[in-house]
């Protein structure tokens, strides 16, 4: 593996109550790095429609401190498995409206298929094990959002 | 001691964030006794029901071993991103 | 399948000499939409080092007309197989430096598979199909680049 | 008459970017043609040689059928992105 144990971790991770600013988190990731030949981004946004309801806000609860350990580790993860020059998550928490960005994957690499698999592997495993929960004011009342099976079918193709 | 902390639903439902409780072995041991107090705790920590839990920000299950001064969390299955 | 035949493109292709506008590109796609839920954006750019050799600059040649109409029948088939909300293809010509970035695919749709999958499936098929050809100026001369293998591999992966 | 480009590396050792030939019946023939001229056209169209080709804007392979009017592309494996 071209993965340096030893080496500084390339990743970085921000939970944030204000909007994320996605030109300056891809930008910085291939600033002055001739190296970089792929940045693959993935952003999630909050709809307005969740399982047939109207949704007007939303509501991101945390666990201070897990959060940031279960990132870490998940994104530790993804640099022993590919060979990566930059990783950015950034994921917002506090009160949301729709179109907001809620998360922000970025990922650099020399070449695609590593950025788009290291990207899609942090995603899937934000879902299932980092420790946020979204409650919902919809028109039929608050609710906190169920999680979703396809969520964790999305982990289990990595493997262990 | 051990502290124990409730998020998301959890929390609401318990009408409770955080508290302290008298050292238990394991995981199992602290679910029983909490299942033990009866009403909602009853329901939430019962047997079919699916609650997470984390010992010092790990995930953890039911045989993770408890030491005094841990940090324990409860709470539903995550819905970030 | 949900898309609708008849229903007008959702994916615009762009060929230029400019440089890219990530953000505006980004942000137009999400922009007053609250059914976007996911937008993944590969981003590929000019490094500085290819098969050993320092790479100062680079001239990227095109078919015009056949470019887009290329591209067209890509972005339609990642329409007929995927529900999306919105491509946006932007591809640079002629002049090139290193840590410029060469191609963008941006894919919006309600979920986040379909975004992914639509914009490698974009990407891999483009590398492969749109003609396109890079001149390379480096400490050894100028010389073409050689289509890789690995190109025709990922095309591959997606069947017929 | 059919209209015949040339595009990258084949532009550059051809020395000709365009020309009109006469119609011949597929691209097959075509090829045939222009290797017929010899030196570094026969080289370029010769067997082995890894040559992308289209017609009317269209990726092509040697069956397809040519008319009167025509556009014709010959060019090396694109690598674009």
């Amino acid at each position: 593996m071209p993965y340096n144990q030893e080496g500084p971790s390339v990743s970085e991770i921000v939970i944030q109550s204000e909007p994320i600013d996605v030109a300056a988190i891809q930008d910085k990731l291939r600033a002055n790095n001739p190296s970089v030949g792929a940045v693959v981004t993935f952003l999630g946004l909050m709809r307005d429609m969740n399982q047939g309801d109207q949704v007007f806000s939303m509501f991101l609860e945390h666990y201070p401190g897990m959060t940031e350990k279960a990132l870490r580790e998940i994104l530790d993860e993804a640099e022993r498995r590919w060979d990566l020059l930059g990783v950015r998550v950034v994921h917002r928490v506090g009160e949301l409206s729709p179109t907001d960005a809620i998360v922000l994957v970025a990922v650099a690499s020399a070449h695609r298929g590593e950025a788009f698999r290291a990207c899609e592997f942090v995603i899937d495993f934000l879902k299932t094990r980092a420790p946020f929960w979204k409650k919902e004011r919809t028109g039929n009342g608050d609710r906190w959002v169920s999680a979703r099976h396809g969520d964790s079918d999305a982990e289990k193709r990595w493997g262990e | 001691m051990i502290k124990v902390l409730y998020f998301a639903r959890l929390r609401e439902e318990l009408k409770t964030g955080s508290e302290s409780v008298a050292a238990v072995p394991d995981l199992r041991s602290l679910k029983d006794m909490l299942r033990a107090r009866g009403g909602d705790w009853a329901e939430i920590f019962g047997d079919g029901q699916w609650v997470m839990a984390s010992v010092n920000q790990k995930m953890a299950d039911l045989d993770t071993p408890l030491t005094d001064g841990d940090e324990v969390a409860f709470f539903p299955p995550v819905t970030g991103g």
